[in-house]
């Protein structure tokens, strides 16, 4: 491991309108090394990724290429020096096939015509790299799932051939299938003398791949260079938090025998995705779905709630049977869904956060639908405050918002309806270790309130330590449903994977 | 951004100021549409100075405030229609079909035996069952928008020349003319009705559930889909209140003109939306300002005026028009930017 | 009422007493195509054409969508040639765009009549109907100047119709000459859309412009219901006005001397009956019944008369309903 | 989604015939377009049944094709300004700026002294100016297309009457219209030039980087950005290419009416657009086809053939031309879900 620094920074400032992102950072990163950013959602570390790889300009400080002062205007000056990211916000093209995303910007072209084999067929093996041979390099890119696209992120980064590799949180949406393959290609770039730059908010990842850890507090550094095996959680955490955090999962209550069903859902399937989905959730029982990404338990909360039109099979709320494909019977019947992609399918970005909370409630806080505007900011930022939204203010516009932060707005939006039954679909997708234990605790207090919580959630961790029950769903069929107490990590990896060739 | 967001994002100060919602709906358009203030500012300045007295004039103020009137009302609804995330090129046909409707000698007769609020029934009644078809076309049709109202502006022109077989039909219907000609404190009665539509639109958008699910259905359908709103009901009563908006339009220009015509409301589509875009409402749906939108009518109508009173070449006044409106544009750009919007 | 129905459309009266001109001949296919009717004078011409055309059983009429794009029309015309017909009654939309497909057709040996707007080429059209645009600003002109002439320094207001023309600079060329001749200009000038409502616009914009206006010449009598109705709304009196293009509502308007308009300049909406009756007789043969000549002449230019108090009983029959 | 992507997503069957770039050519926009194809056919059997020969008849179908070049290259460079995330209104206006401009006197007097080629350059020239010019200001100057445009369009149009006084100015140069009248193997050169102009594009916006890069831009411009495109150039090339176009049609155009005037492409705007979405490019961006965009203007253009051949009443026309072009989208979108796109 050379000692010379491929990339320094020092005292870098950005700010936006009303916020300083980066209020003074200090770091380096060293050819062939991991090096971990840790810190809390909204601390700055996809700002910073930003203006290292030029999508952002620094309003002061310093960054140095291999000891030169540079300034990368703009992201093709990154590129052209070496540095490749994959952004948290996973922005590819829809529309476009996977080749062309992943060439996108420095297509393989002869005089400007593209040499689309060629493309397709590099394409191809960057995806058998990073353990997806089953991506075909033509389809759209905006049909993959998250998985599949965080995927295609990698690839395109790859396909840089950078010096150093810049990924922000891409393990939020892989399962830990995908992410031991990813931290496999790591160590073989690290071995070939490429830095990495690795964002997560999952310690136990750190400590698996991170040679250095630099942890950011408010937009300002606040250690760098800590030994990524070495160091100890508590002081992790304490660095990001300010403060301790001893037990990350609450503790469960068992669940009374005597409460009725509320969710009762039988025989469900749709056209091609699941088939004989049985599902009871009693009232004060929070259920966990365990599976692969793309085992399709995102389509099965959708085809509960309405979004998607059942097949077969019938949904049963409080034992009345709900009229199939309307999400306005669902919401009617006291259900909400947290939906899996914040940004296309739950938030409004250029709405308010108080606007954004308040969507599925207008009614309660409407008298002959004029809107009691007043009381939906009151209630806005009690929520808010719960959940540590940060920056504070609810007439904030949602798109300004770290991508955490954002989950959080969701996740407030059902909270404040107070469901009879509650959907979440990964809620906890780039939400900071702190905010994730409050996170688990609102759940848990709902539960324990009476309502019906179904958590879908690639980290079994989560899966086992919040929920009652356990379901785990293989390629689209329920193959165990029991307590969360007679099951271990290890036999759900196994459950999960059984006949997957991995 | 819908005006009162922009308006208390700013800064996080006066919370008690915020709370007045009289103060709110003062500040809010103003600090929102500084540039569009502006530009009209500006072009009055012009008024002023090259035709003098005739311009600033109370009878001329109030012909700009009369020609502005039947084009606003239909824009006032074009703002629902494209906050919403759709477009309605078919508004000028339908503001044919039915001040056609409403001026055929059946309808006439009925109005002539019972009352002149026949016609003005009529012409919403049209209007609304237009915006309707539109609605349903699109929303669970699924055609797109842009084709959908291209094909009932064909549709609704040509009906309009069936039943009115090319002719222009005169208004006989006592009342009728007298009533919309008539003046409230001084005001005309088309001015009075413009600035209700006015008041009621902003209302309907800032603080109501309506408006709320509006700017949700524009922002980002799928995401108000999965939060429980109707969206395809919701998309079909947008373009049912910019139907009603175009019937009452037609009614204003047949108490104008004393006459239908399926020659009337000829480009409103256009200058509908271009008032409304010029306003500050984000083409792609999900921010509306009704502020925004009356300032548009009003810089479009004050220009021409202008043009007029200056006994300026059409030629000349295609030029400068299209001068002005990119100025305009741009300072509206650089003062929002500026005030921190 | 303004708008009961009558049942002729502009040309059933015209030509009068029944000729050997009428007698049935060889079939006669006629294309006829114009303009968008998107005004009233231009859905008149359409109208009377068609009207004509149902009086002769042996002419069958095809009429297409009107339109003011000069591609479609030349290709209409070519739809007409590759149709064979007899022959094609055109207005042109540009007389001088459609020139080449019309000379293209009377090559293929069909019997072009050219109505209103002329071709630039004198081998475009066996026979040229024209109004007499230059003549109707004349007329005009001339009638404000015998009511003023005692009245020097009188504001003269014109609103025009589509500026973007030629047949309305004809128009106002004609106007402004005539008003030179006694001293008088063009104080004031916007120009409408032939439509009602843009009548009304730009009237209200013009009534404001100039405060006091004596003589006021609207180019088209279709936008002057809007014109009507703006000054009405204005309440102004103090001036008199000219129509033009001559529909019965005006000439009603100007009989019963309760409006501001006081006369009118025809413009004969039945250019368009002409044209299908020429084209039928250049097409058997035939020649004009009055005239000596045993051919269809080569060109026919109508008048432009005023139509005031005193004449008027005479043009009302022939007065196309806008 | 561009044709090759769909085509080639849909049956994972036969990797060999995808790399067949010939075959895909052909089965990709048939694939695509199915609900189009059926439309036009569906289109022409009506023309068939009610016209009989005079509609199948060869010098017909040449009529139709000439009468689609004109409009059919504006539409082909629309399509990469919407796929692009654009919209542009002044296409007519910069038509007809194109060829009053190239018709003047001294224009004439140049290619006079040297070649008519002159003529088509100077068209080409101004086109593709408005089309920076309109570029320009939509990238940098940060104004709305739809806005920017539209002052375009009414500045064009001023200038165009002003530079030609308002007169049709009528073409003398020798071999100008003969080059433009000729037929190549009894294709007249109008078609072949839309033939043309349809397959460079094809070639532009599926095999090149540029088509890569539009998508992008208009699909997602912030991933395009962090991607290292730059957008803003990006963007004026789009409206510079289409400027392009606009020039060549009107160059054709001119040809066509051996004169060059202000009132020329009148509505060019909707035409065009109406051509690009329902040929089933996306009005808000990401997504395009050329061949969809072919047989829209071939819809458009047969639908006004057939009711040419037929006589129906004018306002009929109308009403059924609205309806026909519902049942098209609808069919299109019902066959297009169907084959699984
Ligand atoms: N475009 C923007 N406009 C305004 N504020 C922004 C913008 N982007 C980021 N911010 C603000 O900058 C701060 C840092 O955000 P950033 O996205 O870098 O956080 P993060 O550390 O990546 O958080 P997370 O873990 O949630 O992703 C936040 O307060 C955020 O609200
Ligand atoms: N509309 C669709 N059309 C085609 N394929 C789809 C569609 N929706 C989802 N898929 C496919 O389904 C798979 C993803 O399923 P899904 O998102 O339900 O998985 P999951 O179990 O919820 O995983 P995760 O937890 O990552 O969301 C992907 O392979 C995706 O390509
Ligand atoms: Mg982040
Ligand atoms: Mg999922």
């Amino acid at each position: 491991m050379t000692a010379a620094a491929l990339l320094s920074v020092q005292g870098l400032v950005k700010r936006f309108p009303g916020v300083m992102a980066l209020q003074g950072v200090d770091f380096d990163v060293r050819a062939g090394e991991v090096h971990c950013l840790l810190g809390q959602n909204g601390a700055g570390k996809s700002t910073l990724i930003k203006v290292l790889s030029g999508a952002h300009r620094p309003d002061e400080g310093e960054i140095r290429w291999r000891g030169e002062v540079v300034s990368f205007g703009n992201p093709t000056a990154a590129m052209r020096s070496g540095v490749a990211a994959i952004y948290q916000e996973l922005d590819l093209v829809a529309g476009l096939s996977v080749a062309d995303n992943v060439f996108l910007g420095h297509e393989l072209s002869t005089v400007g015509f593209t040499r689309r084999a060629d493309a397709r067929r590099r394409t191809r093996a960057l995806l058998a790299r990073l353990g997806h041979p089953e991506i075909a390099p033509d389809r759209d890119v905006g049909r993959l799932s998250v998985a599949h696209q965080q995927v295609v992120s990698m690839a395109r980064a790859l396909s840089l051939d950078g010096q150093l590799l810049i990924m922000d949180e891409p393990s939020a949406v892989l399962d830990p299938d995908e992410v031991r393959v990813l931290f496999g290609v790591i160590r073989e770039l690290t071995a070939q003398g490429v830095a990495v730059v690795y964002i997560s908010h999952r310690l136990a990842e750190i400590r698996e791949i991170g040679d250095r850890v630099t942890v950011l507090k408010d937009g300002r550094t606040v250690a760098t260079g800590l030994p990524a095996r070495e160091v100890k959680t508590s002081e992790l955490i304490g660095l990001m938090t300010g403060r301790v955090l001893d037990n990350v999962f609450p503790q469960r209550k068992p669940v009374d025998p005597a409460a009725p069903d509320v969710l009762n859902v039988r025989g469900l399937a749709d056209k091609k995705r699941f088939r004989d989905v049985d599902l009871t959730v009693r009232a004060g029982e929070v259920v966990g779905l365990a599976g692969l990404v793309g085992s399709g338990r995102s389509e099965i909360l959708e085809t509960i709630y309405g979004a998607r039109k059942a097949a077969e099979g019938t949904v049963e709320v409080d034992g009345r049977r709900l009229r199939r494909g309307s999400v306005g019977v669902a919401v009617r019947a006291g259900m909400g869904l947290c939906p899996e992609e914040r940004k296309s399918q739950g938030l409004l970005l250029d709405q308010a956060v108080y606007r954004n909370i308040t969507v599925s409630s207008m009614s309660s806080f409407a008298r002959f639908g004029f809107l009691d505007e007043r009381a939906e900011r009151v209630r806005s930022a009690q929520l808010t405050e719960t959940l540590d939204v940060r920056p504070a203010g609810v007439d904030r516009v949602v798109r300004g918002l770290s991508g955490g932060n954002q989950q959080k707005v969701v996740l407030a939006r059902w909270l404040l309806r107070e469901c009879r039954v509650l959907l979440l679909d990964e809620p906890t997708r780039g939400v900071d270790v702190g905010a994730r234990s409050e996170i688990y605790e609102l759940i848990r207090a709902l539960a324990d309130s009476g309502v019906a919580v179904v958590v879908v959630s690639s980290d079994v961790e989560e899966v086992l330590g919040l929920a009652d029950r356990v379901l785990v769903v293989r390629e689209g069929r329920v193959v165990h449903d029991g307590p969360a107490d007679e099951i271990d990590e290890s036999r759900v990896l196994d459950l999960v994977m059984e006949g997957h060739s991995a | 951004m819908s005006e009162d967001t922009a308006a208390v994002a700013a800064p996080q100060s006066t919370p008690v100021a915020k709370e007045s919602s009289v103060a709110a709906l003062l500040a809010s358009p103003a600090g929102r549409n500084t540039g569009l203030v502006v530009a009209l500012v500006l072009l009055c300045l012009g008024g002023v100075v090259t035709a003098g007295d005739r311009f600033a004039d109370v009878d001329n103020v109030l012909t700009i405030l009369r020609l502005a009137a039947v084009i606003g009302v239909v824009s006032v609804g074009m703002t629902f229609v494209i906050t919403g995330g759709g477009i309605d090129l078919s508004v000028g046909a339908i503001v044919a079909l039915s001040s056609v409707w409403a001026t055929t000698l059946a309808t006439q007769g009925i109005a002539n035996d019972t009352h002149w609020i026949v016609i003005v029934f009529t012409a919403l009644l049209v209007g609304g069952a237009c915006g309707l078809v539109n609605g349903m076309l699109i929303a669970y049709g699924r055609v797109v928008a842009f084709i959908a109202t291209l094909a009932s502006l064909a549709a609704a022109r040509g009906l309009a020349e069936i039943i009115s077989n090319r002719k222009t039909q005169i208004v006989n219907v006592p009342g009728f003319a007298a009533f919309f000609d008539a003046s409230v404190l001084g005001v005309p009665v088309l001015v009075v009705i413009f600035a209700v539509v006015a008041v009621a639109g902003w209302v309907l958008l800032n603080r109501t559930t309506f408006g709320r699910r509006t700017f949700a259905v524009g922002g980002n359908p799928e995401a108000a889909r999965l939060a429980g709103i109707d969206v395809r009901r919701h998309t079909v009563l947008l373009y049912a209140l910019l139907g009603l908006c175009c019937g009452l339009a037609a009614a204003m220009l047949i108490a104008r003109t004393t006459t239908g015509s399926a020659t009337h409301g000829g480009l409103y589509e256009l200058d509908a939306i271009a008032a409304v875009v010029i306003g500050g409402t984000l083409l792609s749906g999900g921010r509306g300002t009704i502020a925004g939108t009356v300032f548009g009518v009003l810089i479009f109508t004050t220009l021409s005026n202008v043009f007029t009173l200056n006994n300026l070449s059409i030629s000349a006044q295609a030029v400068a028009k299209g001068a002005i409106i990119v100025v305009a544009v741009l300072l509206q750009q650089r003062l929002a930017r500026r005030s921190g919007a | 009422t303004g708008n009961t129905p009558e049942p002729q459309g502009g040309g059933n009266q015209s030509g009068g007493v029944k000729v050997a001109n009428d007698e049935p001949g060889k079939k006669v296919v006629i294309g006829f195509s114009a303009p968008a009717a998107d005004h009233g004078w231009m859905a008149a011409i359409t109208n009377a054409a068609k009207a004509e055309a149902t009086k002769y059983s042996d002419v069958e009429l095809r009429v297409v969508e009107g339109t003011n794009d000069v591609n479609l029309q030349i290709s209409q015309v070519e739809t007409f040639i590759n149709d064979k017909v007899d022959a094609i009654v055109l207005l042109p939309f540009d007389g001088a765009a459609l020139t080449p497909v019309a000379l293209k057709a009377m090559k293929a040996g069909i019997t072009v009549i050219n109505v209103d707007r002329q071709f630039d080429s004198p081998f475009a059209a066996r026979s040229t109907v024209l109004g007499d645009n230059y003549g109707m600003g004349v007329s005009a002109g001339t009638y404000v100047c015998e009511r003023l002439k005692d009245k020097p320094g009188s504001v003269v207001a014109e609103i025009a119709g589509i500026d973007s023309l030629p047949l309305t600079q004809d128009r106002s060329k004609g106007f402004a000459e005539a008003l030179a001749g006694c001293g008088l200009k063009v104080n004031n000038r916007v120009a409408a859309e032939f439509t009602v409502e843009s009548g009304e616009r730009a009237a209200a914009n013009l009534l404001q412009a100039a405060p006091k206006i004596d003589a006021l010449w609207n180019h088209d009598d279709d936008q002057g219901v809007g014109v009507t109705a703006a000054i009405k709304n204005s309440g102004r009196s103090e001036f008199f006005m000219v129509g033009g293009a001559g529909s019965a509502n005006v000439m009603r308007e100007i009989k019963a001397d309760n409006g501001p308009h006081k006369a009118t300049v025809i413009y004969p909406s039945t250019q368009g009956a002409d044209g299908i009756r020429l084209a039928r007789l250049a097409v058997q043969g035939k020649s004009l019944g009055d005239l000596v000549e045993v051919e269809v002449p080569r060109e026919v230019q109508l008048y432009a008369p005023v139509v005031t108090k005193d004449n008027v009983d005479r043009y009302l029959p022939t007065a196309f309903e806008s």
